[in-house]
C-alpha cells in the first residue's frame, strides 16, 4: 500500500507556491501536515503529480488576536489548539473540538488549514468553524482575499478555493464571556471521524450546525430561530423535524443521530 | 550384515559422485565472506610489527577513539586459556588482544571498526603503538640457553613441556654394534587453505544469541570457547560453519579474531566481520611443523634395529592455543617416533619451547610428518652404512601381521594390517630394480637419479582415553548423530562434525544408505551448525568418517527398529517378520515404503500402533569404538627424483603410494584425500618455509616469497590400496584424511640422499631448497677434500 | 529523487529518496531500523509511531521528505531515556505485550502520555491510547503499565 | 510430585509460578525480528493483481508494460507443474474444490490472487499492478449464505449441482425433541476479519548451500506449510525449510495455508532472487474477510419447570469460495452442529448444519472456531426462554448445566467432558457481577436516560484437538504424538526445540517453566527454540488451544528421559546407585552428596573419560513425545457476565462491568493465562459490538480500511475482573487444559444478553452481531 509517484517541491514563499500551482502540469496539491492526504495517497485514492510543501513558508503558523477577531494561520496544528494556544472563550471551544480530532500523534502533524481545505464532510473543523463563523483567508495570484466560512465548503471535498489558490488562515470572532458553545460528536471510538456532529455557538447570534453529512455541513435555521427566541434546549424529536426540514437526505437512523447530536450540543452549550 | 542396504552400489565402497559439488560448480556456495547483513561493520587489526616488546602506549586516531579497541577497552573479554594435565606443562594464556606485551610479529594489539575494510585499515594505519623492544627468542635451540630472554616473565625458562621415555640400552649394547646418529630440522610454515580464516558475527535478539558464522572445522568447540571467554551461557552462542574453503588444522582451534568479533558485535550492536587476507595468514598463520631432531639408531650389522634414542625439540611459538594446547605436537612426536617398527628399547626426550613466533597449531599429520621424516631418513642412513637396501630393513623391522593387535614400544595399540606387505608392494610399483639399473648405467653426472621411500602408521579417530591422557580442554566422547525421517520418506542426517572438502555430505549419506538402503539423493546431511546438529568436538584427527559415520550407522539402526514397529502394524504381522531392506520395510505379507511410514507418523497418526515409540521417527544416537585407542591407517610411499647438482633443483619423476585405511567408503574421495595430502607433503619437503630474521621478523609474507606447490610440482601419483578392516570400528573403517602428508618429506629426502650417495652428501633440513642441496653437496665435497688432504 | 537531511537517533543522516517514500519505509528499509512496524499504513493503528522533534507522529503517513531537517527518534533510540526505561520495565512486569508487534509504537505513545500528562488517570490513559491498536492484550497490561509509571514519576 | 522443580532448590519458576516473560526484552527494545524485518540482499518486492469482482469467467490477463520476467500468472505456474491446493475431507457428501494459488479462468471473490508483479520496491511493484489489465465476463455473484442455498442461486463452482459444501445432521433421540414450552429464534453472526496487527508476510529464497527453498512466513504452522510447499511445488521434504520468525499475532488466520505462501516461493525460484510479499492492511481487510458468519434458526424446548429437553437447529455457515489447507471449509459447520448443546444437558437433539459456498474469501478457523457463534445462538435462546418462563436467566442455566457429579460426562452427541464444576463457575460470576444490585439499579433508572442490563454467557471448549477427532474429519493435518527435543548444553543449560509456534502466547517462558518444574533449574538457563522446521521436531503447529497441553506434555516426557541419563552420569560421579539418585534444583542428589547439571554436562561434553561404562550413548540430547492417554481432549469452560448501558437514542452500548470465572485446569503461569483470556475477551467484544466485513449486493467489500472497519480500542472495555477455578484434567501432564481461545467465545452472547436485558421493557431483542447502534436503534424503533 504505497503512494503512486509524484514530484515534491519545497516552497519558501507563498508567491512561489501559488506560482507552482499555476505552472504545474497535471494535478498539484498543497501539502500541510499531510495527515488527511497521506492515507489517501497510500491508498492511491489521491494521485497528485506534484506536492507543494509549505512547511518552510513563513507566516502560516501565527495566532494573533486583533480586536474582535482572532487570526489563526493555516499551519497551526490541532495539537497546539488542544494545548490552549488560542485564547479566550473561542479558544476553549476550539480546544474541546481539537482534542477530539483523531489521535495525538496525528494532531501533532495535522493542521486546521489542511483540514478545512481538504473538506472531508466527517471532519471536525468544517462544522466547528462554520458554527463559529468568520472568514477564510486565501492567497492567490492577485494577492490575498477573504471568503466567509458560510458557503466556503460546497460539498464533500469541495470548497470555494480556486485551482491556483492557497488557504493561508482564518479570521474568527473572539467570543465574549457570555457566549455559549456546545459541540457534540457521535462516533464509536475516540478520534474516529464523526457519524454525526452537532455544533452550537451562541455569540452575537446563535449559529447551529449539523455536520458529518454526505455533503457539506449546514446551519439548521429553525434551531437557530428557536434559540434566538430564548429556548435553552431542543428535544430530539424537535431536532429531527428541524433537520428533516432542510432535507439532508438522511435515512431514519442518520436523522436520529444527527438530531441527538444537535440536541445534546445545545444541552452542552447551556450546561 | 544385519543392515538393510541394497547392493546396487551406493553404499560403502561405492564411487558415488559428490552431492556437494554442484553448488560450488555453479558458484553458489556460501562461504563466510559471502554473507551480508544490514549495517555490518568491517574489522581490521593493528598488529605488532615487533617480535617481542612491552607496549608503552597506543594512540588512537583523533576523532575515531570509539572505533579503535584495545584489550583495555573490552571488559569481559578473557584471554584464551588451554589447560593440559601433562606433567610440567606450562600453558601461556593467549590474549585475543595483546595485554601489556607483544610476543610475535602479527599479534593483534588493537582492532579497528569501520563501514568498509579499507576505512578500517586506514584506522589501523593511523593508530600509533609505542613499543619498548625486548630481545626476541627466535630459534628454538637458542631458547634453551639459560641466559635466553624470557617470553613469559613468570616462567623461569622458555620450556613449555618435556616428555621422557628412558629404557635401559645396556641390554642391547653387545648386539647393537652399528650406531647411526643424525640431526634433522623441519622448517616452520603456514597451512594456507585457499580461503583464509573468516568471521561474521551478529547478535540475534530474537533468540538472544551470539550468531557466529566462522570458517572453522569445529563449530561446537568454538561455541564452548566463545561462551567461556566472553562470559556467555552456552545457549547464548550459536556457531555456524558455512562452506569452508579448506582447514587442514588451522581452523580446528579458537581464533583471537573470533573472540573479538563476538565481543564487538554485542557491544557495537552491529554485525561485524573480518576476512583474513593472505598477508595476515602468512604472518600470523606461520604456525605449523618446526621440529628439530637428534636421532640415534642402534642396530645389528644385519640391519635389525634394536634401539631408538632421540632428542626432539619443537618450536611451539608464543602461546597455547585453545583447546588443543601447544603441547600436543610434542606428545604426538613422543608417541609416534618409532612408527610401525618393533623395537626393544626406546629413549626419547621431547622439549617444547616457547618462542617469539605465532602459536604452533596441529597441521594435517600433526607431528607425524616430522617424526616419520626423522626416523625414515635415519633408516636410509643406516642402510647406506651397512650397504643394504632400506626397504629390506623396513620390512625386517616392521611389526608383522601375525603380531597384531600389538602394543608398540610407545604404547600405541596397532589394530590390523600388513605393514611389510605395503613396503613390498610399493617397491614393485616404483620399480626399484629398474631404477638401480638406470643409476648404474647413468652417463650424465650432473643429473643424478635417486629413489626413496617412507612408511608410517597413523593413529586415527583416537578417542576418549587418548585425549584424556593428554589432559587437553576438550576430550571427544560418544560421537552423536541425529536422523529424522521426513514425511515423504526422505532422511535428514545431522552430524556435529564439519565437512570442508572431505565430501561428507556424500560419504555420510552412503553410510545411511548402507543401513537403510535409502538413496543418497534423498538424504540431506546437515553439519557445521551448533543450532542444528548434536554436539561433537568436530573435524580433526582423521576422525569424522569413523566417528560420525559410526554414529550415523547406529542412529539409522535405531530408526530402522522404530519404522519396523510401525510397518509390522500396517502389514498386520509380527514385529519379527519385518525388516528394513533396500529402502523399504519388507515382510512375507508385503512391504511398506519409508514414505508410507512418514505419511502415517506425520499425517495420519490415527493409524499408528499403540506400542509405537513416542520418540517418533527422529533419533539421536551415539557411538564410540571399543577400545577407543584408535584405528591405525598405514602406508608406504616411494618416489623417484632427479637432482640437478649444478642448480640443486630437485624434480620428482615418479611417485607411488600403497595405503591401507581399512574399509573404504568412497574410493574416489579416499584417493582425493591422499593425493591432496601428498601434495601438501611435497610443499613441506621442497617448497614451503616461513623464514625469520634474527629479530623474529617474518621473511615470507606474500606468495612471492612463500612457495606453494603448483601443478608442475606434483607428480602423476600412482596409488594402490590394501583393505584391512579395523576390528574396533563400524564396518572396519579407519580414518585417512591426514595420512597423505606424512611420509612425503621422508620419501623425497631419502630419494635425494640416494641420488647424492655417490657424493656422500645428505640433506637434513626441509624444505630441500636448491640452496640447501648445493650446500650439502659442497659440504660433502669439502669433507672428501679434507680426507684427501 | 529528493535530498533529505535529518537526525535519526542522534545520528546525522543524509539521503536521496523518492518523494513517495514514507518515513516508516525510510527508517525500516533504508536505515534498517526495523523496530518501527507497519500495521495499517493509513494512520490508524499506531504501530509506526516515532518521535519527530520530540513529539509522536505517524511515520506511515508522513513522507520521508517531510522529515527533512527534523530530529527523529525510533524505538531503537531510547536506550538512555529514563521514561522509556521505566516503561519497558513496567510493560514487562504487567504483561503488556504478547506478540510484540504493536509494542514499539505503543511505547512511543506511552512515553508521550507519561511525559505530557503527568497526572493522567485511567480514563485519560485509555483515551490517549485510543490511537494505538493492540490485538492481543485487551490493553489491560498496557494501561496498568503506563499508570504504574505515572505513579512512580509522581513519587 | 517426584519432579525436581518442587524439591529443594526450586525457586518458584515451575508450574504455577507467575514468571515474567523471557521473550519481552527484544520486543521492548524494538529488536523483535518479524518477516518484514529480515533483509536478504537482492530481494525483489511483490505486489499482487487481485480480482476486482466477486464472480466472473473467461479471465484474460495482459501484463503491464516493462514487466518482462517480473510478471507471473497461473499459466506460468501450471506450465511449471505446480499443483493446486486440494483439501479433502472424509465426511460423506463433502464437495471438494481446489484452491488455485492464482486464479485460472474463473474469479470467485474480490481480492482473489490473479497475478504477481515484481520490482525493486513495493511501490514500483504496485505501479506494475496498476498497469496490468484483466478482462473477464462478470457472473451473478453468490453473496448471502441464505440466498446461496436456494436452487435458483448461481453456482460458485460450475461442476456442483448446488452451493452446499456439506449438509450434515446431528440427530439424537430426535423424535422426542419437543416439549411443552418452546422458544424459536433466528440469529446471525456476521463475517469479520481476524486482523492480527502484523498481516501475512512471506519472504522466500533458494539457498544454494542448504540446497533448498527457505521460506520465511508469518505462520502458526511452519511444518504444515512445509508439507504444502512440497505437495504443490513437487519438492522433496529435504528441499524445503520454513521459518516462522517473530509473528505479530495469528488467531487462526495464520494456521491455514495462504496462496501467497505457495506462489511467492515459486516466483522466487523462477527469478532466482529472494522475493518478499508483505500483506498490507487493505489486502488483509479485503482478502481476509474470512471469519465467523453463521446463521442459526434455533428452537429450545423445555419443561414448564425449566428443564431443557430438546434442542432443534438449522445452521448455515458461509464458508466462502474455497476450502483452506489443512483445516478445510467444513470445520466450522460440523463443529457448530456437533457441539451446539454447550455445557447443558439435553435428552433430545435435532440439528442440521450446512456449509455453503459463496463468492467471498474462504472461511478460516478464527480464535474460538464456531463456538462464538454457537454460544451466541444457544445462550441468547436460553435468555429468551427465561423471559418466556419469567425466570432469572441465571437460575435457568444453573438448573441445566452438567453437574460436577456427572463428570466425566458423555454428551448427547457423543463428546466427553473430562472434568470440572460448571455450575460453580456460573455461581461465582453471578456473585461477582451481583445480579441483585443490577436489578435494584434497573428499578431506579439512570440519570442520563440510558438503560442498564446484565447478561451471562457459558461455554465449554474442547482443547488440544485429539487424533481421533481430527482423523474423523479427515483433515490434511492430524495431530499425533507431539514431539519435543531437549538438549543439555556443555554448561548445564537446556535448549528445547518444539514444533509449535509462539506468537504472543509466551511459550518461550511457559514451556521453559515445564523444564524448570522437572529439573528445578534457573529459567534463564533454558532456551525454547521454535518456528523453524530445521531446528524443531515436527508438529502440526499452534492452533486449537493445544500448545501448552501437547508441547508442554512432550517436554515433560522428554525431560523424564533426559533426567535418567543425567542421573546415570550423576550416580557414577557420586559413586552411588542410580536408584539412590533424584534430581532437584538442577542437581543430581545422592545419599552422600550432590552434583550439578553443569558438572554432568562438563563430563559428557568435555571429559567423557569420566563417564560410567553403562552410560546411554544416546547422550544428553533427547527427542520424545506425548499424547493424552486415552486419546481424548481436555475441556476448558467459563462463565462470562457483563453489565451494559444502552443509549436508546443513539443505540450505543457501553460495557460498565465485566467478570469472568474460568477453569483451564492446572495453571502454568497465571500472568499469561490472564493475558490470554483478557486479550481474547476484547476480541469477543469486537465481534459483539464493532467488527464487520460488509459486502454489497455485488459482493464488493465495503470495509477495506480501519476507517470503515472498527477495531476494539483501549476505551471499549473496563478492567475485567477475573476469577479462576482449578480442576486439573485427568488426561494431561500436570492436568493442564488449553485456554488460548476461550476468552473470545462468550462475549458476543454475554453482551447481547445484557443488551436484551436492558431493552426488555421495549420487548426488543438484538439477534445479530455486531450490535451496532444502527441495529439497536432498529429493534428499538421496531418495538416502539
Amino acid at each position: 500500500m504505497k503512494s503512486a509517484k509524484f514530484d515534491h517541491q519545497r516552497m519558501v514563499t507563498l508567491e512561489e507556491a501559488v506560482a507552482a500551482l499555476g505552472s504545474a502540469d497535471g494535478e498539484a496539491r498543497i501539502m500541510g501536515g499531510g495527515q488527511s492526504l497521506g492515507p489517501m495517497m497510500n491508498l492511491r485514492l489521491a494521485q497528485p503529480d506534484l506536492l507543494i510543501d509549505l512547511s518552510r513558508v513563513g507566516g502560516l503558523d501565527g495566532i494573533e488576536v486583533a480586536g474582535d477577531t482572532i487570526r489563526i494561520g493555516a499551519r497551526v496544528t490541532h495539537a497546539r489548539i488542544e494545548d490552549g494556544a488560542v485564547p479566550g472563550v473561542t479558544g476553549a471551544y476550539m480546544q474541546f473540538v481539537a482534542s477530539g480530532i483523531s489521535y495525538r500523534s496525528v494532531r501533532n502533524r495535522g493542521t486546521i488549514g489542511g483540514s478545512v481545505a481538504h473538506a472531508d464532510p466527517s471532519a471536525d473543523w468544517p462544522s466547528a468553524l462554520l458554527a463559529l463563523g468568520g472568514d477564510v483567508v486565501i492567497a492567490g495570484q492577485d494577492g490575498e482575499r477573504r471568503m466567509p466560512l458560510d458557503g466556503f465548503q460546497i460539498g464533500p471535498f469541495a470548497t470555494g478555493l480556486g485551482f491556483e489558490e492557497i488557504l493561508t488562515g482564518f479570521e474568527l470572532p473572539t467570543l465574549g464571556e457570555g457566549a455559549k458553545c456546545g459541540y457534540y460528536k457521535v462516533n464509536r471510538k475516540p478520534g474516529e471521524f464523526a457519524d454525526a456532529i452537532g455544533a452550537v455557538v451562541i455569540g452575537s447570534a446563535p449559529r447551529v450546525v449539523c455536520g458529518a453529512t454526505e455533503a457539506a455541513p449546514f446551519r439548521v435555521v429553525a434551531a437557530e430561530e428557536r434559540l434566538a427566541a430564548g429556548a435553552a434546549e431542543i428535544s430530539v424529536a424537535d431536532a429531527r423535524d428541524m433537520i428533516a426540514a432542510q432535507d439532508p437526505g438522511f435515512d431514519d437512523y442518520d436523522l436520529q443521530i444527527h438530531a441527538v447530536a444537535l440536541s445534546r450540543a445545545v444541552g452542552r452549550a447551556f450546561a | 550384515m544385519a543392515d538393510g542396504g541394497a547392493t546396487d552400489g551406493k553404499g560403502i565402497g561405492a564411487r558415488v559422485l559428490r552431492k556437494e559439488d554442484w553448488r560450488h560448480l555453479a558458484g553458489k556456495a556460501k562461504f563466510t565472506g559471502d554473507f551480508q547483513r544490514p549495517g555490518q561493520k568491517e574489522m581490521a587489526f593493528v598488529r605488532s610489527d615487533v617480535a617481542h616488546a612491552r607496549i608503552v602506549s597506543v594512540t588512537k586516531p583523533a576523532g575515531f577513539e570509539d572505533s579503535v579497541f584495545t584489550a583495555a577497552d573490552m571488559p569481559g573479554m578473557r584471554p584464551m586459556r588451554a589447560p593440559s594435565k601433562l606433567p610440567g606443562y606450562k600453558g601461556a594464556d593467549y590474549p585475543a588482544l595483546a595485554i601489556g606485551k607483544v610476543r610475535f610479529v602479527g599479534e593483534p594489539v588493537a582492532v579497528c571498526v569501520a563501514d568498509t575494510r579499507a576505512e578500517a585499515e586506514d584506522l589501523a594505519q593511523a593508530t600509533v603503538v609505542e613499543y619498548e623492544e625486548l630481545p626476541a627468542v627466535v630459534d628454538m635451540l637458542d631458547a634453551k640457553a639459560p641466559d635466553a630472554p624470557r617470553l613469559h616473565e613468570d616462567w623461569d625458562d622458555n620450556l613449555v613441556m618435556e616428555t621422557f621415555a628412558d629404557d635401559d640400552f645396556s641390554k642391547i649394547a653387545d648386539r647393537a654394534t652399528v650406531i647411526v646418529k643424525r640431526e634433522y630440522r623441519m622448517a616452520r610454515h603456514a597451512m594456507n587453505p585457499m580461503e583464509g580464516r573468516a568471521v561474521f558475527a551478529e547478535w540475534d535478539d530474537r533468540t538472544d544469541q551470539l550468531m557466529m558464522w566462522t570458517s572453522t572445522q569445529v563449530p561446537h568447540l568454538i561455541r564452548t570457547g566463545l561462551a567461556e571467554f566472553l562470559g556467555l551461557d552456552q545457549r547464548q552462542v550459536r556457531v555456524i560453519a558455512p562452506d569452508v574453503g579448506g582447514g587442514f588444522g588451522c581452523k580446528a582451534l579458537l581464533q583471537p579474531e573470533e573472540v573479538i568479533a563476538g565481543w564487538l558485535t554485542r557491544h557495537l550492536e552491529a554485525p561485524v566481520r573480518w576476512i583474513e587476507d593472505r598477508r595476515e595468514h602468512l604472518v600470523t598463520g606461520a604456525n605449523c611443523r618446526e621440529h628439530h631432531y637428534f636421532v640415534t639408531i642402534h642396530a645389528t650389522p644385519e640391519g635389525r634395529i634394536l634401539g631408538l634414542d632421540c632428542d626432539v625439540t619443537i618450536d611451539a611459538g608464543a602461546y597455547s592455543v585453545y583447546p588443543f594446547t601447544n603441547g600436543l605436537e610434542g606428545a604426538m612426536a613422543h608417541g609416534n617416533l618409532p612408527g610401525p617398527y618393533d623395537l626393544e628399547v626406546y629413549r626419547c626426550r621431547t622439549q617444547t619451547m616457547t618462542t617469539n613466533k605465532p602459536p604452533l597449531m596441529p597441521y594435517r599429520g600433526v607431528a607425524r610428518p616430522g617424526v616419520c621424516y626423522a626416523m625414515e631418513m635415519t633408516i636410509d642412513a643406516l642402510a647406506r652404512e651397512i650397504g643394504m637396501e632400506s626397504h629390506l630393513i623396513r620390512a625386517m623391522n616392521m611389526v608383522k601381521q601375525e603380531q597384531l593387535p600389538f602394543m608398540s614400544i610407545a604404547k600405541k595399540h596397532f589394530d590390523s594390517g600388513n605393514y611389510p606387505k605395503s613396503v613390498e608392494m610399493v617397491v614393485d610399483m616404483i620399480g626399484l630394480d629398474k631404477i638401480r639399473a638406470e643409476q648404474a648405467a647413468a652417463k650424465d653426472d650432473s643429473r643424478l637419479i635417486g629413489v626413496g621411500m617412507g612408511s608410517y602408521v597413523e593413529q586415527t579417530a583416537h578417542g576418549t582415553s587418548v585425549f584424556a591422557s593428554w589432559g587437553v580442554a576438550m576430550v571427544p566422547g560418544y560421537e552423536q548423530a541425529t536422523v529424522r525421517l521426513t514425511p515423504d520418506g526422505g532422511l535428514e542426517l545431522r552430524i556435529g562434525v564439519q565437512s570442508h572438502g572431505q565430501g561428507m555430505e556424500t560419504s555420510m549419506a552412503q553410510m545411511a544408505y548402507e543401513v537403510l538402503g535409502i538413496d543418497p539423493e534423498k538424504v540431506m546431511v546437515t553439519h557445521g551448525d551448533t543450532g542444528l546438529t548434536p554436539y561433537s568436538t568436530g573435524t580433526y584427527a582423521s576422525r569424522s568418517m569413523v566417528m560420525a559415520g559410526g554414529a550415523t550407522a547406529r542412529a539409522c539402526r535405531v530408526l530402522a527398529e522404530r519404522m519396523e514397529i510401525i510397518a509390522a502394524h500396517l502389514l498386520q504381522c509380527e514385529r519379527a517378520e519385518v525388516s528394513v531392506r533396500g529402502g523399504k520395510i519388507v515382510s512375507g505379507k508385503g512391504e511398506v515404503s519409508f514414505a508410507e511410514i512418514g505419511r502415517v507418523w506425520y499425517l495420519n497418526p490415527d493409524e499408528l500402533p499403540d506400542d509405537v515409540d513416542q520418540g517418533g521417527v527422529e533419533v539421536t544416537m551415539g557411538y564410540r569404538p571399543e577400545p577407543d585407542s584408535g584405528a591405525f591407517t598405514y602406508a608406504s610411499h616411494a618416489c623417484k627424483v632427479a637432482v640437478d647438482i649444478d642448480t640443486g633443483k630437485v624434480k620428482i619423476l615418479d611417485y607411488a603410494i600403497v595405503e591401507d585405511c581399512g574399509t573404504i567408503v568412497n574410493p574416489m574421495i579416499v584417493e582425493g584425500q591422499t593425493y591432496g595430502g601428498a601434495t601438501q607433503g611435497i610443499g613441506t619437503a621442497l617448497l614451503e618455509e616461513s623464514t625469520y630474521d634474527s629479530f623474529g621478523n617474518p621473511g615470507a609474507s606474500t606468495f612471492a616469497d612463500y612457495m606453494m606447490p603448483g601443478a608442475t610440482d606434483a607428480p602423476h601419483y600412482r596409488i594402490d590400496h590394501m583393505e584391512s578392516p579395523s576390528p574396533f570400528t563400524e564396518y572396519g573403517i579407519k580414518g585417512m584424511g591426514e595420512g597423505g602428508t606424512i611420509p612425503t618429506p621422508a620419501a623425497i629426502g631419502n630419494a635425494i640422499n640416494d641420488a647424492l650417495k655417490g657424493i656422500g652428501a645428505e640433506v637434513t633440513e626441509t624444505p630441500f631448497t636448491p640452496r640447501r642441496v648445493l650446500a650439502a653437496i659442497a659440504a660433502a665435497t669439502q669433507n672428501r677434500q679434507g680426507d684427501a688432504a | 529523487m529528493t535530498e533529505l537531511t535529518l537526525k535519526i537517533n542522534g545520528e546525522d543522516v543524509t539521503a536521496d529518496v523518492e518523494p513517495r517514500l514514507s518515513l516508516a519505509d525510510f527508517v525500516r528499509d533504508h536505515r534498517r531500523l526495523t523496530g518501527t512496524h507497519l500495521g495499517c499504513e493509513h494512520g490508524v493503528c499506531g504501530a509506526c509511531t516515532v518521535l519527530m522533534n520530540g513529539e509522536p507522529v505517524r511515520s506511515c503517513i508522513t513522507f520521508a521528505v517531510a522529515a527533512d531537517g527534523t530530529e527523529i527518534t525510533t524505538i531503537e533510540g531510547f536506550d538512555d531515556d529514563d521514561p522509556m526505561t521505566m516503561l519497558r520495565q513496567a510493560f514487562h512486569e504487567n504483561h503488556a505485550l504478547q506478540c510484540g508487534y504493536c509494542t514499539p509504537g505503543m511505547l512511543v505513545a506511552a512515553r508521550d502520555i507519561v511525559t505530557r500528562l503527568p497526572d493522567a488517570d485511567e480514563d485519560r490513559v485509555r483515551l490517549e491510547l485510543a490511537g494505538n491498536l493492540c490485538r492481543c492484550t485487551g490493553y489491560v497490561g498496557i494501561v496498568n503499565a503506563i499508570l504504574s509509571v505515572i505513579e512512580k514519576r509522581q513519587a | 510430585m517426584a519432579d525436581g522443580g518442587t524439591g529443594p532448590g526450586s525457586d518458584g519458576q515451575g508450574i504455577g509460578a507467575r514468571v515474567l516473560r523471557k521473550e519481552d526484552k527484544r520486543f521492548l527494545d524494538g529488536a523483535g525480528r518479524y518477516v518484514s524485518d529480515i533483509y536478504l540482499p537482492r530481494t525483489l518486492e511483490a505486489a499482487i493483481v487481485r480480482s476486482p469482482v466477486a464472480h466472473a469467467e473467461n479471465l484474460k490477463i495482459s501484463p503491464p508494460a516493462g514487466a518482462e520476467g517480473r510478471f507471473f500468472t497461473a499459466e506460468d505456474m501450471a506450465a511449471d507443474g505446480v499443483q493446486p491446493i486440494h483439501v479433502v475431507s472424509k465426511f460423506p457428501g463433502h464437495k471438494g474444490s481446489d484452491y488455485p494459488h492464482l486464479a485460472t479462468g474463473k474469479l470467485r471473490f474480490v481480492g482473489e490472487s490473479v497475478a504477481v508483479c515484481l520490482a525493486d520496491t513495493r511501490a514500483a511493484a504496485e505501479d506494475l499492478v496498476a498497469g496490468a489489465e484483466i478482462d473477464f465476463n462478470a457472473l451473478p455473484p453468490v453473496v448471502d449464505m441464505l440466498a446461496a442455498v436456494e436452487p435458483s442461486a448461481a453456482r460458485v463452482h460450475d461442476d456442483w449441482d448446488d452451493n452446499v459444501i456439506l449438509d450434515s445432521r446431528f440427530d439424537a433421540n430426535a423424535e422426542n425433541v419437543s416439549a411443552p414450552v418452546s422458544v424459536t429464534r433466528t440469529f446471525r453472526m456476521n463475517r469479520q476479519a481476524v486482523n492480527p496487527l502484523e498481516g501475512a508476510a512471506v519472504l522466500a529464497e533458494w539457498d544454494a548451500r542448504e540446497d533448498r527453498l527457505v521460506v520465511y512466513s508469518a505462520s502458526q504452522i511452519p511444518h504444515i506449510l512445509k508439507n504444502a510447499l512440497c505437495e504443490c511445488l513437487g519438492l522433496r521434504q529435504n528441499q524445503v525449510r520454513v521459518v516462522a520468525p517473530d509473528v505479530g499475532g495469528g488467531f487462526g488466520y495464520k494456521c491455514v495455508l495462504l496462496p501467497e505462501e505457495i506462489y511467492i516461493p515459486w516466483v522466487a525460484m523462477q527469478v532466482k532472487r529472494p522475493v518478499r510479499w508483505i500483506q498490507d492492511r487493505r489486502e488483509h481487510l479485503v482478502t481476509a474477510a474470512n471469519a465467523r458468519e453463521h446463521h442459526y434458526s434455533v428452537t429450545l424446548h423445555a419443561q414448564p419447570d425449566g428443564t431443557f429437553v430438546g434442542l432443534e437447529a438449522d445452521i448455515i455457515v458461509d464458508s466462502g469460495a474455497y476450502s483452506v489447507y489443512p483445516h478445510s471449509n467444513i470445520l466450522e459447520s460440523t463443529m457448530a452442529g456437533r457441539t451446539l448443546h454447550g455445557p447443558y444437558t439435553f435428552s433430545a437433539y435435532k440439528v442440521r448444519s450446512r456449509a455453503v459456498a459463496t463468492n467471498k474469501p474462504p472461511i478460516v478457523p478464527y480464535r474460538g472456531v464456531a463456538r462464538p457463534g454457537i454460544c451466541f445462538a444457544l445462550e441468547l435462546a436460553i435468555d429468551a426462554m427465561a423471559r418466556e418462563l419469567g425466570r432469572e436467566p441465571y437460575d435457568l442455566r444453573m438448573q441445566n448445566l452438567v453437574p460436577p457429579e456427572k463428570m466425566p460426562y458423555t454428551t448427547i452427541t457423543g463428546g466427553e467432558f473430562d472434568s470440572g464444576d460448571y455450575p460453580e463457575a456460573l455461581r461465582r460470576s453471578a456473585d461477582l457481577i451481583d445480579v441483585a444490585a443490577v436489578r435494584a439499579r434497573q428499578l431506579e433508572g439512570e440519570a442520563d436516560g440510558r438503560l442498564i442490563g446484565v447478561g451471562f454467557g457459558c461455554y465449554i471448549e474442547m482443547t488440544a484437538l485429539q487424533t481421533s477427532a481430527a482423523a474423523r474429519a479427515g483433515l490434511a493435518a492430524i495431530p499425533g504424538y507431539e514431539q519435543a527435543h531437549v538438549r543439555l548444553t556443555p554448561d548445564g543449560g537446556l535448549e528445547i526445540g518444539v514444533g509449535v509456534q509462539n506468537h504472543g502466547q509466551g511459550m518461550e517462558t511457559t514451556l521453559a517453566q515445564v523444564a524448570c518444574e522437572k529439573f528445578g533449574l534457573d529459567i534463564d538457563m533454558v532456551s525454547v527454540r521454535h518456528g523453524d522446521t530445521a531446528t524443531s521436531p515436527y508438529s502440526t503447529g499452534t492452533y486449537a488451544s493445544r500448545s501448552m497441553v501437547m508441547a508442554g506434555g512432550a517436554i515433560a516426557r522428554t525431560c523424564d528421559v533426559l533426567g535418567e541419563n543425567i542421573r546415570r552420569i550423576g550416580a557414577h560421579l557420586l559413586q552411588c546407585g542410580f536408584d539412590e539418585t533424584t534430581i532437584s534444583g538442577a542437581r543430581v542428589v545422592g545419599p552422600s552428596g550432590d552434583v550439578s547439571f553443569a558438572e554432568v554436562a562438563r563430563v559428557w561434553h568435555r571429559n567423557p573419560e569420566d563417564l560410567p561404562a553403562d552410560v546411554d550413548p544416546a547422550g544428553v540430547e533427547v527427542t520424545s513425545g506425548f499424547r493424552p492417554s486415552p486419546d481424548k481432549s481436555p475441556f476448558s469452560y467459563a462463565t462470562h457476565a457483563a453489565i451494559v448501558a444502552v443509549d436508546p437514542e443513539l443505540g450505543h452500548v457501553e460495557i460498565l462491568d465485566y467478570v469472568i470465572s474460568e477453569d483451564c485446569g492446572t495453571i502454568v503461569n497465571p500472568m499469561i493465562v490472564d493475558g490470554q483470556i483478557l486479550g481474547g475477551a476484547l476480541q469477543g467484544v469486537g465481534t459483539a459490538l464493532f467488527e464487520e466485513s460488509c459486502f454489497d449486493a455485488e459482493g464488493q467489500p465495503l470495509s477495506s480500511t480501519f476507517a470503515d472497519y472498527t477495531m476494539p480500542g483501549s476505551t471499549h472495555l473496563p478492567n475485567i475482573r477475573l476469577d479462576h477455578l482449578v480442576n486439573p484434567s485427568p488426561l494431561t501432564e500436570f492436568g493442564v487444559k488449553g485456554l488460548g481461545e476461550g476468552g473470545a467465545i462468550p462475549p458476543p452472547a454475554t453482551i447481547a444478553n445484557a443488551v436484551n436485558d436492558a431493552l426488555r421493557e421495549y420487548g426488543a431483542e438484538v439477534s445479530e452481531t455486531p450490535i451496532t447502534p444502527r441495529r439497536v436503534r432498529a429493534c428499538v424503533v421496531a418495538k416502539s
